[in-house]
């Protein structure tokens, strides 16, 4: 039975993310956006420690990234870089005004044994 | 292009070759007016009115504050929006029309030279970039130098040669044509949201308005500046500003002209034409500032008269768009320019059922019909603060035909009879005096016409405008605000751009900019001033401030000698 | 080695100028000055090597004529194509960009269309009253950054700009002001507040309404929490914005990308406007690219619209949510699309991808990403900024030039439109026959 | 009374891609007096090129009418890629079965306009008279303004049997909008005159109103932070409501707007 804790979605820029922006279909890139921080509270909900993978499901779409420790990040809330795996699983629905939740989706987190796609494969599934 | 044109049969009005509605033929080759062709295409202009391309001496029509207007207004430019032909670019806007809109639509009412009065020196870049992008007219830009802190220290220590040398680098690296001032002190003063009168200190610069306008007035003179100082004053659209107006061209009496030109030109003086204490008693003061004109010699002004109608007013003088803003509760935009300037724009609705729009709408043309000389006086509506520049033609109408003007007044609020001179004024003006509103005078004041602009004399640029009415139909105000809006032809550089008011060829125009000649042990006194300001202040570094080349694809350079 | 200096960096919405640059064997080596973002963009990353075409399935390299061709051949054809991207390349390729949407019809949109569009339709709202960063550097005693984190997006701009910098009526930096950070996180930025607002996921509209009560006078209505904040705090945050001389907010996606987007934008601009009752106060969104503002200045001169504009009616349209890509793409409306300087693939919603990848699409970068596993036809160019020179526009909207660094074999952005252009009209001349 | 029946052929909207089609020029009063053959000719917008109607509609014309108001339009097929359904119209009426597209009866001046199923956005945009049911959900910005106007609907009638998205009648000045489901965020923003009924809930309802009244029959999520409580107070339905002013955002002076939510 599946163990997963709600939290609102965020997904953002981080640095690493920005230095990898000409570099995509990098290891750096994968590295530096493929993964999802939780709150120490919630990672231990889901018992998954951090480099761990974890599948975010929304209404939208599911997607595997790592888990990481973010001590910013209250309790509820979880955060992806911006890129390819956050977009996943946001809102493309714009609600009349041209730009998609990016921020605050209602999202499950669980532990998951499934590998996290690299960038060729994840795109590839948009390809079908 | 055709090399030869021959205009024949035209009632031609030349206002700076003294030609008044003569029937005359016109020769231009190789895009210059000439003596005689050989074999022209000849246009028969058949006895109708024939004047040189329009020359306007004050209008936003490029740069960051224009884009801004347009920006925030997509219901101004769903307004204007019209497809792409063989000949013209996609057009959108009324009173924010977009730069191609702008282009076609002065040519179309004959014009060929606009002047854009307002370019913030660090954005003097966007300017020419949009200028570029504006088709057929010929160009220039003055860029604001008023609040500048450069200045207001040279002010305040009476270094008039530094600041001259600080003006001449600043027109040079903003590729700039003359020295414009807009509520000097005040727009600073706006950077802690407060304003300046004309004596009143500018915060932490402890300099008046008054001292910046004189000493700007002078460091102008330094050299062989085409134009004057470009002069929009302060407590501009306040009830009672006429007073300031009359102190502020005071200023300047007695500093002496290189040439035979003003040394101020007072701009937009409509708005700076107001009687009465507060919107309760606002009544029309045109009578007195124009009394003023005609018993003075060295002020120069344009009316900016107001059009009836939705527009959208911007202008450097922030505080006054915040005051327009508080009365209308729109929306307003403020972009304050680090060291420099500052811009506010917001919407407004001139409504002839409003007693203040009504007197502000008299204004305008009491100015023009009050002072006796037109050579004193362009017509412009300060486009787009008084009202979008495809208004002009309402006013030509309004301004040759009292009648029209009556007939407006009846439809309009009755604060025009009693705090207002406009019903009382028979003058009417005559084609001539309209090629000279419309034209010469601008020309002349801005220097353009020994460059070739504003007249029709052998030499001149082939610009000409035919219009679609004959002398004889004067009286009939209809036609006449047609015939001005959609020009028979328009000839741009001996080239056909407007045939039968549609335009059929848009070329490039050019871009005019000064060089002011400075001393050079001058300049590099002022330069270690300068480099240091930047170091240490502005954002962005002295080296990427001076606008490239690369932004003034067609230049037309005057030089201006310093005078010894 | 040759150094440059006063080096306008293509990266971010800073636009900083004063980067110092060492060059050899006509390869970027040193980059002194700018943030850790702006210097990975400036030594460079791996490249396209070739324009190529995709046949069954696969990318083949081809010339660059065939590439253009094929190009023409695709936009000329296409009923329902978008022009999409242009935030990190010139305003010179923009404006053919322009052109070409002209020409054929199509829908010309830019970046801001998932990132700072909702702040211009606030601003179509209510205006903006904003200024120049020099004047946040020399005035700016309260700084609050809303929804934004430049420690990680704009590396430079607290010490260029704003927090850290030194302004004429601010000598001591940032012992002369104050920083109050607005986030749903408690990001690196937060940690160096004064004051930090911890708001919850999708509260902002309601904390900035309790702001403008607060600040118009009228706390009595305003409830003991709001959106997560307590009264005291907003109280708190209010009259620190009342009592400085000059304040200014600066906004990012935080608020763009949440729930109530151009609304919150709209409520950011109203609370700036009603402290402005009181005081100098500013506003200024945190503009990601480059030139994402230079578009839309651009975008607006020519057409009078500043992204999403529709040309398939001739005249231009323009209305995001229905003339946007996003909308576009998940309403399966475009038949083609041109991807110019940017990268949709990575960082569009992934139903708005799968449609992109069903259609033909031309990608026109210097790297390849995402956009390019899909594109069908892939035009290589020089990086503007690095390789080729032209028009930027700052977060605030002062125009820049950026430079030419080293020489390149690679075609410019500007003069791939410009060949894909005229291979357009050739076509339409052609049909016309 | 003459029936115009257009039916969307279904290969036009088989593609991988699926282009809308602009119908502004196919009202009751652009199509009066015209024969099936002058209607089959006539144009619209399909992308970026023009079409005739028959040759994207299979056009049937049954009866003769006297006035534009005789005439009835019935549209079938894949409307959801039909924009502009009745936009502008002055009277006469249109039926649509099945979802439309956006802009429907925007501009509308008179006459009536039936959706058996949803509309998307902007349904009912600057509607200065005349009747919109939409039987299913209406998308955002129902009977709003048109990007940086500061009016929306002005007058009329709309009923939306679903739900409501974001934004219903912002600017709204003037008319009557009933929503028998729930209202997204943000209904009635910038309201200044007119009046919103939501059966449902509603989220942050009468943002920045300066002017009409809302009545909320369910649950209001997220209540503005700004608005005043005057008194609870009985409407017409019997029911009690707890009755606010506002939106105090936009400063006493200005905050003329009445919300009513259910006790």
């Amino acid at each position: 039975m599946k163990m997963g804790v709600k939290v609102k979605l965020i997904s953002g820029r981080t640095v690493a993310q920005g230095q990898n922006l000409d570099n995509k279909l990098s290891d750096e890139y994968f590295s530096a956006v493929a993964f999802c921080e939780l709150n120490a509270t919630d990672m231990t909900k889901i018992g998954v420690s951090p480099g761990e993978n974890v599948k975010v499901s929304t209404k939208y779409g599911e997607v595997v990234v790592k888990a990481k420790q973010g001590a910013g990040n209250p309790e509820g809330v979880a955060f992806i870089p911006m890129g390819p795996w956050a977009n996943a699983v946001v809102s493309g629905d714009t609600k009349g005004a041209g730009m998609p939740q990016y921020k605050g989706i209602d999202a499950e987190i669980e532990k998951t044994e499934e590998q996290v796609l690299q960038i060729r494969e994840l795109m590839r599934q948009y390809m079908r | 292009m055709v090399e030869e044109l021959l205009i024949r049969n035209g009632v031609v009005y030349d206002p700076i070759n003294g030609v008044k509605g003569e029937k005359k033929d016109i020769c231009i080759r190789d895009g210059k007016i000439v003596e005689e062709v050989k074999n022209p295409k000849v246009i028969d202009a058949e006895g109708r009115v024939v004047m040189p391309g329009g020359v306007d001496i004050h209008a936003h029509i490029a740069g960051g504050k224009v884009n801004s207007g347009r920006l925030f207004r997509p219901e101004d430019g769903r307004k204007g929006a019209e497809p792409k032909t063989k000949v013209c670019r996609v057009q959108s806007g009324y009173s924010v029309p977009n730069t191609f809109a702008t282009g076609y639509r002065y040519a179309r009412m004959g014009y060929t030279f606009v002047m854009e009065p307002a370019m913030p020196p660090l954005a003097a870049r966007h300017t020419h970039e949009e200028l570029i992008d504006i088709p057929i007219l010929d160009n220039a830009a003055l860029p604001l130098i008023d609040n500048n802190w450069m200045t207001m220290e040279y002010v305040k220590s009476g270094d008039i040669d530094l600041l001259a040398a600080y003006i001449a680098w600043m027109i040079k690296a903003t590729k700039g044509y003359g020295v414009k001032i807009v509520n000097p002190g005040g727009t600073e003063a706006w950077a802690w949201a407060k304003n300046c009168d004309l004596n009143d200190a500018v915060p932490y610069f402890d300099v008046t308005p008054a001292e910046i306008v004189k000493s700007l007035a002078e460091a102008n003179e330094k050299f062989e500046m085409p134009h004057s100082i470009h002069v929009h004053g302060n407590m501009l659209g306040h009830p009672g500003n006429y007073v300031v107006t009359m102190k502020t061209f005071d200023l300047v009496k007695g500093i002496r002209a290189y040439r035979d030109r003003p040394v101020l030109h007072g701009t937009h003086v409509q708005f700076h034409s107001y009687g009465g204490t507060r919107w309760g008693d606002f009544e029309s003061q045109a009578k007195a500032i124009a009394d003023y004109i005609n018993s003075n010699e060295h002020v120069s002004i344009d009316i900016g008269s107001i059009i009836l109608g939705d527009t959208t007013t911007m202008t450097a003088d922030g505080p006054m768009e915040y005051s327009l803003y508080q009365i209308t509760g729109r929306k307003w935009t403020n972009h304050d320019v680090e060291l420099e300037t500052g811009t506010g724009i917001t919407p407004f609705l001139y409504s002839g059922k409003v007693s203040v729009h009504t007197i502000q709408w008299a204004i305008g043309q009491e100015l023009a019909l009050l002072i006796k000389d037109p050579w004193k006086v362009a017509l412009t509506t300060d486009h787009p603060n008084a009202g979008p520049f495809i208004g002009y033609p309402i006013l030509i109408s309004m301004l040759m035909n009292k009648r029209r003007r009556d007939e407006s007044a009846e439809e309009m609020h009755s604060a025009i009879f009693d705090r207002a001179e406009l019903p009382s004024i028979d003058r009417e003006y005559d084609f001539y005096e309209i090629a000279i509103i419309t034209r010469a005078m601008a020309a002349k004041t801005l220097g353009l016409a020994e460059h070739g602009k504003g007249h029709l004399g052998v030499g001149a640029d082939g610009d000409v405008a035919i219009y679609d009415i004959t002398p004889e139909e004067r009286d009939d105000a209809g036609k006449i605000q047609k015939a001005f809006l959609n020009a028979k032809y328009t000839i741009k550089g001996g080239e056909i751009v407007v045939k039968d008011g549609e335009v059929v060829a848009a070329p490039q125009g050019r871009t005019f900019f000064v060089t002011p000649e400075c001393d050079e042990k001058l300049m590099d006194e002022m330069l270690t001033k300068l480099k240091d300001t930047f170091e240490h202040y502005y954002s962005v570094s002295f080296a990427n401030y001076p606008v490239q080349d690369a932004y003034v694809p067609n230049p037309y350079e005057i030089r201006a000698p310093w005078r010894s | 080695m040759v150094q440059i200096t006063d080096v306008v960096c293509p990266l971010c919405g800073c636009v900083c100028d004063d980067i110092v640059v060492e060059v050899e064997d006509n390869r970027v080596t040193k980059v002194r000055g700018a943030c850790a973002v702006g210097k990975s963009k400036l030594m460079g990353h791996g490249r396209i090597k070739s324009p190529a075409i995709r046949e069954n399935g696969a990318l083949k390299d081809c010339s660059y004529d065939e590439a253009i061709k094929k190009a023409a051949e695709i936009l000329a054809a296409a009923r329902r194509p978008l022009l999409y991207g242009w935030s990190s390349t010139v305003c010179e390729a923009a404006k053919v960009g322009v052109e070409l949407a002209e020409e054929i019809g199509a829908v010309i949109d830019n970046t801001a269309s998932v990132c700072h569009g909702p702040s211009v339709l606030a601003i179509q709202d209510v205006g903006l009253p904003s200024c120049t960063l020099g004047e946040v550097k020399n005035r700016a005693s309260l700084i609050i950054y809303w929804g934004s984190n430049p420690t990680s997006a704009h590396g430079n701009h607290m010490k260029r700009y704003s927090y850290i910098s030194k302004g004429y009526f601010l000598p001591g930096g940032k012992k002369d002001r104050k920083l109050v950070v607005v986030d749903v996180r408690e990001t690196k930025t937060a940690k160096m507040a004064d004051k930090f607002l911890r708001v919850e996921p999708g509260k902002d509209y309601l904390v900035f309404s309790a702001l403008r009560a607060i600040l118009y006078g009228y706390e009595d209505v305003v409830p003991d929490e709001v959106g997560g904040v307590s009264k005291k705090d907003l109280l708190e945050v209010a009259s620190m914005m009342k009592e400085v001389q000059f304040g200014i907010i600066f906004f990012g996606m935080g608020v763009t990308h949440s729930r109530g987007r151009h609304n919150n934008i709209v409520n950011a601009i109203q609370t700036t406007r009603a402290a402005h009752t009181h005081t100098k106060f500013n506003i200024m969104p945190m503009r990601g690219h480059y030139n994402v503002a230079g578009f839309n200045q651009v975008c607006t001169w020519e057409t009078g619209f500043p992204f999403a504009v529709d040309l398939s009616l001739g005249y231009p349209w323009y209305n995001p949510g229905e003339t946007s890509s996003t909308d576009l793409l998940i309403r399966r409306e475009c038949d083609a699309a041109l991807i110019i300087a940017s990268d949709p693939g990575a960082h569009f919603p992934g139903e708005s991808v799968k449609h992109l990848a069903k259609i033909p699409v031309i990608q026109i970068d210097p790297f390849p990403n995402p956009t390019t596993e899909f594109a069908d036809v892939v035009i290589p160019t020089a990086i503007s900024g690095i390789e080729s020179e032209g028009s930027v526009y700052r977060m605030d909207n002062i125009p820049l030039r950026v430079r030419k660094l080293v020489d390149t074999e690679y075609m410019s952005d500007e003069e791939v439109m410009k060949r894909i252009l005229e291979e357009v009209r050739a076509i339409k001349a052609k049909e016309g026959e | 009374m003459q029936q115009i029946s257009l039916k969307l052929k279904e290969e036009v909207m088989k593609g991988v891609a699926r282009i809308p089609i602009v119908v502004d020029s196919l009202t009751p009063d652009k199509l009066f007096g015209k024969s099936e053959s002058e209607i089959k000719a006539e144009k619209v917008w399909w992308g970026n090129r023009q079409e005739n109607t028959g040759d994207l509609f299979e056009v049937g014309v049954d009866g003769e009418a006297g006035s534009a108001s005789e005439v009835k339009i019935v549209l079938e097929g894949d409307l959801s890629r039909v924009k502009y359904i009745g936009a502008g119209m002055t009277a006469g009426e249109i039926e649509a079965n099945g979802d439309v597209d956006m802009h429907c009866g925007a501009m509308m001046r008179g006459g009536k306009i039936t959706v058996h199923g949803n509309a998307d956005c902007w349904a009912g945009r600057e509607m200065h008279g005349g009747e919109l049911i939409i039987e299913g959900d209406a998308g955002a910005n129902l009977c709003a303004m048109y990007r940086g106007e500061i009016t929306g609907m002005t007058g009329g009638k709309v009923v939306v049997e679903g739900d409501a998205g974001e934004c219903v009648g912002q600017y709204m000045a003037g008319g009557e909008i009933l929503i028998k489901g729930n209202a997204d965020i943000l209904a009635g923003l910038n309201m200044k005159g007119g009046r919103i009924t939501i059966e449902g809930n509603a989220v942050m309802p009468g943002a920045d109103m300066t002017g009409g009244e809302i009545i909320v029959k369910g649950k209001v999520e997220d209540m503005m932070p700004s608005f005043r409580f005057v008194e609870v107070t009985t409407l017409d339905d019997g029911a009690q409501y707890r009755k606010y002013s506002g939106d105090l955002a936009m400063t006493e002076k200005r905050a003329k707007g009445v919300l009513y939510v259910k006790a």
